[in-house]
């Protein structure tokens, strides 16, 4: 098995085994390097690269865990780029899974003397948290009285914060020289957990059709059913190789993950409708995670914004 | 549009309106499947037919008005575009109801419709099997032969109204016989001894579904619709009118496209919009020319599907506290699935409609 | 058999019988009466209404008929809100056949004095027609020195020609209220049109799935082939319904039209995209009467203009 | 874009991108089925040949550069930017090339190859049948043994560029046994004693494919591939370079898209332009993964039909006058269609793929 293989390997048994196990996050970080794995060594990280990062969060969307995979990614890229005091101070317990940080970065801020106001939606990871870091105008900051506001979202299994700060005081602050590339990363790291989420409602859905029987038979050997799933498994596919780039990235894996959601509870015909079954949690996140950081009409506005012109 | 109305029919829609306008609730009732929001709905219902608009087309007898398709047709443009409430009634009203219309015994219906119209009885369906889904033919419960009546035994699932229902009309195996034979159209109580009912959560949170058990539970031979084993043949009609117009007339759609068109406007959003009214100007047209209701059921489930989707695309992160958009998608998503799932529409189509060999 | 099950019966034997018959449209004219079916008896005509015209578009959009049926109906629309003595002169000989009008009425014009500039698209039937008439700014004219240009299109069997006017000298002009309903009447006769060819080519290609053989049994029992066509069933039944509404059948219609020749093609694999096979023609005219009279796009547009602000 | 070029990788695009700068036709070729064109677009693959660029990963010695997968990438996307003319000879370069570096004899290698490269010989594929399209285990066509090799008769249709072509490859049964047993994978002249030629005209006007008839054809024992009556397996190999990326380089796609955003942009421009780059971005992917040649056919045929109609559609009437956009798009129509048709496809990856029962 090579390395690629044996990380996911190992990233997928522990969320299996420990998937409601409070301390999982700190076993991924511990056991596997989870929380810094596109951190150098001397931090307290793995030294590998997104590549990696992206088996993680493949490995995290099948199952629709609650860890604070992209969170930590993010904060760990904004914070590589500050000073070497910062990195020194905060790389070496966030890899390690002893400190999690939620960072709002994707909304507009001023900072003015040692105040900063401005308004951040999307922000992650907030119950887990025990810092709030703030990406705002090339700069790191840690305020205080920062106003944490529940966000409305479908998908019942990551909760959203907006933080708001109205004139908050600065407790500490850092220049940061990577943060002009987090929206990008955000959206590639999305991807990757939406690829894995399709795949695994693909073959959850295969699963299904090949034990539902219907007329005497599995509904899986049905040629219309057939067709459909392998249309999906065409999409899945190419969307493993698009997440590196951000823009198709959140339309095609958007798409894809909303496509495979709505025939997966297609498929599951009745119990699909219902709490008991995840049919709904898959379809919830489908349609939450392609609006998570910018709408994909946002994202075609931004890639060229002629391609709304008529 | 599309529509010729005579002084009559003007005249009936603006009464519609006029009581709507007036009575329509001006918060809306608690969910239906809620402890406040039965007796609400029930009352709700009470109140329709105090004002003759529980069931227009009925016999006058029964609590209706003997009233034209159209305004049937009519009446539910005016009642989706008043907001008016959910009808707690609908499984009696638009499916239990033709079929005794059809099929049943002048006592059986003079018994049954007056208190469905005014909300004293609420039927639910009691159709699928945990293994007879899109198989409807495959039910196993059984109806046993006794003394002046039957007993049944066995498990309906996706029943739908059934928590708050206090009857249930569905097929048993009562005879012998290959798939589609030997099966009887029955009414029972769901208050009767042996009855089991366990709500089923919803993806939006409701419980408009429920499983039934059933163990030996009583039935009198004046609750078999038809001539027993002769419930297949009774059934596929009350198929027809769940996947047809009486139970999605276009009301709903055009309401939605109306209130799609005021998130945004652009290409998809007309598409979507001109697909509402293509369904509101084929339901009009049905009146003359009858449509395949399995034609119908995969116009409105595919329909309301994309109004929703549309709606979600347009709105973003919004959806979620936007008018109910999010919960009407995953309610339209039963849509392919219930009255016959869409795959069995189209084979019964192709098949039937366009001769194509099985 | 009802009135209206006896046109259509009857046009359907006549264009079955003498398809290629030069004297087809006569024909039709006399025998039946299509020349004029909207016209009252006293000019010539049948007096009945839309409904038996669309009967009778419907026939010719099944075998894709070259009669100038759209193009007479249009005229005499025009032509029976102008003043007495022209309806007594045109009309009769318009209903009979003897007379063929090409009406252009699809641009921009202006008259000035007695001369009249202008440029029009989609004129129908200039080959077979007699007589060219201009209708412009709510008069009927006839001119001299029009300019007629084959208009590219993908339909061979619908040959269009723009006619540009370059002040030409008007030779007879008579007001007719009723140009304005003229573009509505189009759609709605185009839709039925649209409806029949629709209809046919659904009809030819469920025959001929019953009859090709693959693996030992009929392509038309295999699932996938019956679902797509039920959803093509679908549509076509209710683009019948929608005919009436200008603006839904240009939309409705167009597209089913569109669906229903591309899965045409399809499902006649290889000799579809031969020229002995007729598949192709309904594909192109499924495409070029989408566009005729305006495109589905503009059509949207003037609906709401608001309906492409986004 | 997902391409990480090593210095050798840039020099070879940059050579590539000068060569079709100073050599591509600034007229297009007459089409490659007209008198004209035939010999227009010979002499164009021989100064491809000349430059080293008729196939740059074969082997050396047979016309090639060796060249790694990535730069048959390049090469592909280099040519469609250009506008190049189309490959006559892209039967034998790639699809019978890499059956015969697979399954084919050094001295078939060395015959057949370097003439393919140079535009001398070129090949028409002959596996439809009038009753065997999809179902391709069907053929009818025989192979009778004979002293020193065998006699084929029988009809081949949908054969692509026989009209022009001078030698063909094809399946033919050869022995007794059940549908895919007992075929042989041959190859024969079209100019030999026996065999007619008659052009099919397809939509655009053209005249792409042709019908064979043969009759009693030799064929020598040197023109068999692989073992007699294992034509099957060896054929599935060519089926997959048909369908898959060997075929259908992400250039055409991209190209076309490239010029679709010149028409107009909207959200659905932007979908069929990001579907193009997601089609690149996964044909460089799977120069280290392989992904399934049948999912790789089902991406660019309904890519190819998606990016034509998007363009008819801006377009409307303007599209007969707009640079070839129309006959494009009844070109890409038989995309679905040959190389196995898309339900072929579906069933397969189905099958294979996902693991679902027949």
């Amino acid at each position: 098995m090579n390395e690629s293989a044996a990380l996911r390997d190992s990233v997928r048994r522990l969320l299996a085994d420990h998937g409601d196990d409070p301390g999982l996050w700190g076993r991924l970080c511990k056991e596997i390097g989870v929380g810094g794995l596109t951190v150098p060594e001397e931090y307290g990280g793995s030294g590998a690269t997104v590549a990696e990062a992206s088996i993680v969060l493949e490995e995290c969307g099948r199952v629709l865990s609650g860890v604070p995979a992209i969170g930590s990614l993010l904060a760990a890229h904004a914070l590589l780029g500050a000073g070497p005091q910062t990195r020194a101070r905060l790389l070496p317990p966030l890899c390690a899974g002893d400190r999690v940080v939620a960072l709002a970065w994707n909304g507009p801020a001023v900072i003015d003397g040692d105040r900063i106001t401005g308004s951040f939606t999307d922000v992650l990871d907030t119950a887990a948290a025990d810092t709030l870091l703030i990406a705002a105008a090339g700069e790191i900051v840690q305020v205080e009285g920062a106003i944490l506001e529940p966000q409305p979202t479908l998908d019942l299994s990551r909760p959203l914060t907006t933080v708001r700060l109205d004139e908050a005081p600065i407790v500490w602050r850092d220049a940061s020289h990577t943060l002009p590339g987090l929206r990008d990363l955000a959206c590639s790291a999305l991807a990757a957990e939406q690829v894995g989420t399709a795949e695994r409602a693909l073959q959850l859905t295969v699963e299904y059709v090949k034990v539902r029987h219907q007329f005497g038979r599995p509904i899986g050997s049905f040629q219309v059913l057939q067709h459909r799933l392998a249309d999906l498994y065409v999409r899945v596919q190419a969307a493993r190789s698009v997440i590196g780039n951000p823009t198709v990235a959140k339309l095609w894996c958007s798409e894809t993950l909303r496509a495979v959601a709505a025939e997966m509870v297609q498929m599951h015909g009745g119990i699909a409708i219902t709490w008991e079954h995840d049919a709904h949690r898959y379809l919830r996140r489908a349609w939450a995670s392609a609006d998570l950081f910018g709408t994909p009409a946002a994202e075609v506005a931004r890639l060229a914004p002629e391609f709304l012109d008529t | 549009m599309n529509l010729d109305l005579e002084p009559a029919d003007v005249a009936f829609r603006d009464e519609t309106r006029t009581w709507l306008a007036a009575n329509v609730p001006a918060t809306p009732l608690p969910p239906v499947d809620t402890p406040g929001g039965e007796p609400a709905h029930r009352e709700w219902e009470r109140r329709l037919a105090a004002a003759g608009l529980a069931a227009v087309s009925w016999p006058v007898e029964y609590g209706g008005r003997a009233a034209p398709p159209l305004h049937t047709l009519l009446f539910d443009e005016e009642y989706h575009a008043a907001g008016a409430p959910v009808r707690i009634g609908q499984n009696g009203l638009f499916l239990l109801a033709p079929t005794l219309l059809g099929h049943g015994t002048v006592e059986q219906c003079a018994r049954i419709l007056p208190p469905m119209a005014r909300g004293e009885e609420v039927w639910a369906q009691a159709w699928s099997e945990p293994s007879a889904g899109s198989d409807l033919a495959a039910v196993r419960s059984r109806a046993r032969r006794v003394d002046g009546g039957w007993l049944l035994s066995g498990q309906k699932t996706w029943s739908s109204r059934a928590a708050v229902a206090d009857r249930a009309f569905g097929l048993f195996r009562s005879h012998d016989g290959e798939r589609h034979r030997g099966l009887t159209y029955l009414m029972f109580g769901l208050r009767e001894p042996g009855v089991t009912v366990r709500p089923i959560r919803q993806l939006d949170g409701t419980t408009g579904f429920a499983e039934i058990f059933l163990d030996d539970v009583f039935v009198a031979d004046a609750d078999v619709i038809g001539v027993p084993g002769d419930g297949w043949r009774i059934a596929m009609s009350t198929a027809g009118h769940e996947r047809g117009l009486s139970l999605r007339g276009p009301g709903r759609f055009t309401a939605a496209a109306a209130r799609l068109i005021g998130l945004g406007r652009n290409r998809r959003v007309a598409d979507s919009w001109i697909a509402a009214r293509a369904y509101r100007m084929q339901a009009c047209a049905a009146l003359d020319e009858p449509v395949a209701p399995s034609a119908t059921k995969l116009f409105w489930s595919a329909l309301d599907v994309d109004l929703h989707e549309t709606a979600l695309d347009l709105l973003g992160p919004l959806a979620e506290t936007d008018g109910g958009w999010s919960d009407g998608y995953l309610f339209s998503l039963a849509g392919p699935i219930y009255a016959g799932t869409d795959e069995i529409q189209r084979s019964i189509l192709a098949q039937r409609e366009l001769g194509l060999p099985r």
